[in-house]
């Protein structure tokens, strides 16, 4: 019995090195996890509810979108109130270009991410100039542009754009249309949980991206910056650069979060992507942890998936009176976020530890 | 020293305004090389304003300030804009320490070494095989850094919550790792407890010692100053008082002035 | 009885003790002055008794009454007036604004008429003294009369702010913002007088003249705590002298012996 | 060719009975961008913050004004000053409560704070008022001038000279009086503020309480031309943060002035060029100053010190 319980912590710490060793692993695995929970509503074994594979959707939506505000804010100190714009550009953008041109859909989507990412690089000239506030709300400007765009011109469609089913590669189409309640029979309804994977892979990746634009000399370059711009500079870190590269990759993902929308509810509404919209997400970040990006994926559950999922039946209306009491309180009292609680309750723990062994020792020499 | 001191910095009449405010006065001073250089002067002297413009954060000074090679060819400074000053050579410390705060130690140094990197965003976020071998060859170079510095053992602590004394280390280390021919401390010793102030004492000359780079420094610590500088010069309202050897510029009657008033 | 009393003061930023014990008096309508080289935690002394900052440990007693946990509101409410490093005027504000502002905290108060500058005089006043024929008896001055009567001390102390009246603070020189800067202390009726590095970056003509208006001050009715790097012109005027050094009082003593003392010099110069 | 037919529409439209009407109905909304955005710029001056919250407190308060009229039928006027006391203590319990606390919060953290109050504010009204939306009248309804073919109610001249006289006086306030000499100081230095005596504390907290009220008289104006819900005021908080940065945060008359300009472009462009491409317009044209002008119209550039 002792034996075997060795011989799996042995395993356990060759496995923890592994992910040190191989950082991205994490997500992988992460991914992984989040694939089979999706499966809960097909099998009724792992207590997943349709509700709540409906509510990851939306968490996996905003984590993608928030991980480029993170990138931005957390990491580079630079603020956008732009992100729900970005995510509407995603999803009419992919919208547009099929149903009105016709195009397959990667190509509607790469062709969507250039020109948010030309967008973003707009921005990041205009950062150069105007900042603190008045950057703050020249970003709002571009929202609200894009957003009175989307619903004033006519090529939008008015409400909605319906795109229809998507043929991936060409080649492989999933039909979401049908009832959810349906898939418990049948080996070809599981079509839906198709479109849940890949927008998983997708977060997967985006995660992926920005650990690893994070853990290298840009994302150290971006942290320098926000630190103090001056001392960055004297260090040969150019300024113009690293804001254009902030804001390029963060309107991108929010591009993407609106092109996995897209994908996911194959239609774009040109109402949704207010102004609120955008500070959900960032209060997601802010909430969840800056410079973290499973903290950024918990923020995300808690703005979204814990009020609609649980308060709403718990408290009906109040829910969302709830959501922002909890960003004011874990501001006031988490300022670093809630994913920094893990970190502290282990320091906690070391001390503890610390001072058990200290009081051991100490009695230890009293014997002596 | 016996052969020819060669020159590294020289300020020649810079003069630089705020407005109507002239926070340096037609000053001139040379640094050598292997030498440690003390700028002092009483406080709002104008000390950090001749950093700033040593290091381009202020360009609209008038006179000219030359940077010599390791070839010994003379670079005007002007010409250069500031990201362009550490790759020349020079680097700089922070009065109030600029460092990352919840970067653990290895990583803040390694932002020193940030302009040798050639691969960019693009090859990061693939992660190549190119930027991981790039990655591991000044991760090593910041290891020995850490080790020259005694404080390796500590390389994956994050910078928050580290005393006074290893956040100035750190600071010096990260400087280093721009290989410079030149360093400029401003306020090293600041808040350092006595034997804090003493190690950085050995610090500064194995510093220069061992990776041949000379030093100019601001201090208000002047048991610091005297003790280690080879040369001091003492300014006031952004003019030059006196450029000497430690014990002479302490018995200065001009710099006594400045520094305690004049009775009159 | 002390006008101000601190006992065993300590403070820490984060992992630094900017003050370790200090401990200093002020008596009644002197000049004490705190000298020591950059750094030497002069500064968060002064803050620390205007109440900006939160102390670790230690008491300070100002006209026996205990002010360590006041807010900064009420301790210049109470009396004691700082003039922080730096100036700090209000530079988009006019000369008059900014003296207008060092006159929030004032209340009505009864003072001996023969203090009252004659150019603020209420007719009611200049009256009483033609009836009585004398000057030296009590007066209540309301609280817009005694506003008035620190008007007239502060144009009669520096001239120069009277002319410039209209003028922004911005325009002014730097020893002209320095004059604004005490003469706002002035408007509150100081009784306590915080001054922080008043020759901060000023030529010695004008510094010479601060230091002679400080001097005139103390002999009318404030007392004055000072810190100063110019250390030999301080104590020309000073009673009493502190140094400090790395966050310690390293010495003290009446000003006349600190000027040869050699504590002085190694505080500022080394050793 | 079809630019000589756009321009023969343009003149058709082109009369003054149609320049009126913008005009009219420009003063009435830039009223209502200039009560708000003073409101802004004063909690940003005070409080360090921009408060994202400002229409959501005129929202909750215009709640309260809805529900006095169409509950007990009370008559405009006694429901606006009721508003207007709610909208003090609002105020007042948001600084005490909220942003006080947050005094060492990172500036973005404090933003995303007063998103919190949004969500807690749209969150309780229907808690507390329930899912109906409520109705306000105007405070005159009935009576009207015709000039030269357009129609300009008494209620317009009402609103735009209340809100003119109201800003006015509070320019007055804070230009002439000791406690407005208070905020200006308190807006330019908190800590030398104190120093001085100054209760920097009561001087955020009545700004609070001011911004608040002013946020509510500026939905009590708007609300009659819709209804009162949870989002009638999402335009206006916009638009008075737009009327912000092209008047610059600095000085306190920017943002007013910002804010007619604002509604004037944007009615105008709306009617004379087109209705699809207004506010694209617009909204662009002001990046593009703001690009040419990084701190709005009467800002300066502060110093730079390293």
């Amino acid at each position: 019995m002792k034996k075997c319980m060795e011989c799996m912590k042995t395993r356990w710490n060759r496995f923890v090195a592994l992910l040190k060793r191989h950082p991205p692993l994490q997500y992988v695995i992460f991914g992984g996890m989040l694939a089979i929970m999706g499966l809960g509503p097909y099998f009724g074994i792992i207590p997943v509810s349709t509700a709540m594979f409906g509510a990851l959707i939306t968490v996996m939506i905003w984590t993608v979108a928030a991980l480029g505000i993170n990138l931005l804010l957390g990491y580079g100190g630079l603020i956008s109130l732009a992100t729900a714009g970005f995510m509407g550009v995603g999803a009419l953008g992919v919208g547009i270009f099929m149903t009105e041109y016709g195009w397959p859909f990667e190509l509607a989507a790469l062709m969507t991410l250039l020109i948010s990412g030309a967008l973003g690089l707009l921005i990041g000239i205009f950062s150069l100039k105007v900042s603190g506030i008045y950057l703050a709300i020249g970003t709002l400007f571009v929202g609200e542009i894009l957003r009175r765009i989307f619903t004033n011109v006519p090529i939008f469609g008015g409400e909605r754009i319906n795109i229809g089913e998507i043929t991936f590669l060409g080649r492989f189409t999933i039909d979401r249309n049908l009832p959810f309640q349906d898939f418990a029979t049948g080996a070809s309804q599981y079509e839906r949980y198709w479109l849940y994977l890949i927008l998983t892979v997708l977060m997967v990746l985006t995660m992926i991206v920005v650990h690893n634009i994070v853990k290298s000399s840009t994302g150290r370059a971006f942290m320098a910056m926000s630190r103090s711009e001056n001392a960055a500079q004297s260090m040969g870190i150019s300024i113009i650069k690293y804001r254009l590269i902030a804001f390029i990759v963060a309107t991108m993902l929010a591009t993407l979060g609106g092109i996995m929308y897209a994908i996911y509810f194959q239609n774009a509404p040109t109402e949704a992507w207010t102004l609120i919209l955008s500070l959900m997400i960032i209060g997601a970040v802010v909430v969840g942890g800056l410079k973290s990006i499973f903290g950024t994926f918990l923020g995300a559950v808690i703005i979204h998936l814990v009020p609609n999922l649980y308060l709403r039946p718990l408290f009906g209306d109040v829910r969302s009176l709830f959501t922002g009491v909890l960003i004011i309180v874990v501001i006031l009292f988490y300022p670093r976020g809630v994913v920094f609680v893990v970190t502290d309750l282990k320091k906690l723990w070391g001390k503890l530890k610390k001072r058990l062994q200290g009081r051991k020792e100490t009695a230890h020499d009293e014997q002596s | 020293m016996n052969s020819p001191k060669k020159p590294i910095l020289e300020l020649n009449k810079v003069t630089m305004r705020f407005g109507g405010l002239v926070a340096v006065d037609n000053l001139s001073f040379t640094v050598h090389e292997k030498e440690i250089v003390g700028l002092i002067g009483p406080n709002g002297a104008g000390k950090t304003t001749v950093f700033n413009c040593a290091t381009q954060f202020y360009d609209d000074y008038e006179g000219d300030i030359r940077f010599y090679t390791e070839a010994g060819d003379s670079v005007d400074l002007r010409s250069k804009k500031v990201t362009e000053i550490a790759p020349l050579g020079i680097s700089r410390t922070f009065q109030n320490i600029e460092l990352v705060q919840d970067l653990s130690i290895l990583d803040n140094v390694l932002i020193g070494a940030h302009y040798k990197f050639e691969t960019g965003v693009f090859r990061h976020i693939f992660k190549t095989k190119k930027a991981r071998d790039e990655e591991q060859v000044w991760k090593a170079r910041a290891e020995e850094i850490l080790k020259f510095m005694n404080i390796a053992h500590l390389k994956h602590f994050y910078v928050a919550g580290q005393p006074y004394g290893i956040l100035k280390k750190i600071e010096i280390a990260r400087a280093m790792m721009m290989n410079p021919r030149l360093i400029i401390l401003d306020e090293p010793a600041a808040g350092l407890t006595d034997y804090e102030t003493d190690e950085l004492e050995k610090l500064v000359y194995r510093i220069r010692d061992e990776y041949n780079i000379s030093i100019l420094l601001i201090e208000h610590d002047m048991g610091f100053v005297m003790n280690i500088c080879d040369r001091v010069c003492a300014i006031n309202f952004g003019k030059y008082i006196a450029m000497d050897t430690p014990k002479n510029i302490q018995e200065h009657p001009e710099v006594k002035e400045a520094y305690l008033g004049s009775e009159a | 009885m002390p006008l101000l009393e601190v006992k065993d003061l300590s403070v820490s930023y984060g992992a630094i003790k900017a003050l370790q014990k200090v401990n200093i008096t002020v008596g009644e309508n002197k000049i004490v002055a705190i000298l020591g080289a950059n750094g030497a935690g002069k500064s968060t002394l002064l803050k620390k008794i205007s109440g900006l900052m939160p102390a670790d440990a230690g008491t300070i007693v100002y006209a026996g009454k205990d002010i360590t946990s006041l807010s900064a509101e009420r301790i210049t409410q109470a009396g004691v007036v700082h003039t922080p490093e730096g100036r700090k005027i209000f530079e988009d504000l006019t000369v008059k604004e900014n003296l207008q502002i060092g006159a929030f905290t004032v209340k009505r108060k009864t003072v001996e008429a023969s203090t009252i500058y004659k150019d603020a005089m209420p007719e009611r006043i200049k009256k009483m003294i033609e009836d009585k024929g004398h000057t030296d008896f009590s007066v209540d001055l309301t609280k817009q009369e005694v506003i008035r009567n620190n008007f007239a001390r502060v144009y009669n102390v520096f001239p120069v702010l009277k002319e410039r009246n209209h003028q922004v603070a911005k325009t002014l020189s730097g020893g002209e913002q320095q004059m604004l800067a005490i003469g706002r202390a002035l408007m509150g009726t100081p009784r306590l007088l915080i001054l922080d590095e008043p020759s901060l970056g000023l030529a010695p003509m004008i510094v010479k003249n601060i230091f002679s208006v400080i001097e005139k001050l103390n002999e009318e009715d404030i007392t004055v705590l000072i810190v100063e790097q110019n250390a030999l012109q301080t104590l020309k005027i000073a009673d009493y002298a502190y140094v400090l050094k790395v966050g310690r009082i390293i010495k003290e003593g009446p000003a006349q012996k600190m000027m040869q003392d050699d504590a002085l010099v190694e505080a500022y110069l080394g050793n | 060719m079809s630019g000589a037919l756009r321009s023969f529409d343009g003149v058709k439209r082109m009369n003054i009975t149609n320049l009126l009407r913008v005009l009219f109905n420009s003063l009435n909304t830039g009223s209502v961008y200039a009560l708000a955005a003073l409101g802004i710029v004063l909690i940003f001056r005070t409080s360090r913050t921009t408060n994202f919250a400002q229409g959501s407190i005129g929202t909750l308060n215009a709640y309260v004004a809805g529900y006095l009229f169409m509950t007990f039928g009370w008559s405009i006027w006694v429901v606006a000053l009721a508003s207007m006391a709610t909208a003090f203590v609002t105020g007042i319990l948001i600084d005490v409560f909220v942003i006080r606390p947050a005094a060492k919060v990172n500036p973005i953290s404090k933003q995303i704070i007063t998103l919190g109050l949004i969500i807690v504010i749209v969150g309780a009204i229907p808690f507390i008022f329930g899912v109906d939306t409520y109705q306000l009248s105007r405070f005159f309804t009935t009576g009207a001038y015709t000039v030269a073919g357009a129609t300009l109610r008494h209620n317009t001249i009402f609103v735009v000279l209340l809100s003119l006289f109201l800003m006015s006086a509070i320019f007055w306030f804070i230009q002439y009086t000791k406690w407005g000499l208070a905020i200006r100081v308190t807006a330019s230095d908190e800590t030398t503020s104190r120093l001085m005596g100054v209760p920097t504390k009561t001087v955020t907290m009545l700004s609070w309480a001011t911004a608040a009220m002013l946020g509510t008289l500026a939905a009590l104006i708007i609300a009659p031309q819709g209804s009162v819900n949870p989002n009638f005021m999402v335009d206006v908080q916009v638009n008075a943060f737009f009327a912000g940065v092209l008047g610059g945060f600095q000085t306190f008359y920017g943002a007013v002035i910002g804010a007619y300009i604002i509604a004037f472009a944007r009615n105008f462009t709306n009617f004379y060029i087109s209705d699809i491409w207004a506010d694209v317009i617009v909204y662009s044209s002001i990046l593009v100053f703001l690009y040419l002008k990084p701190f709005g119209l009467f800002g300066k550039k502060p110093i730079r010190k390293v």
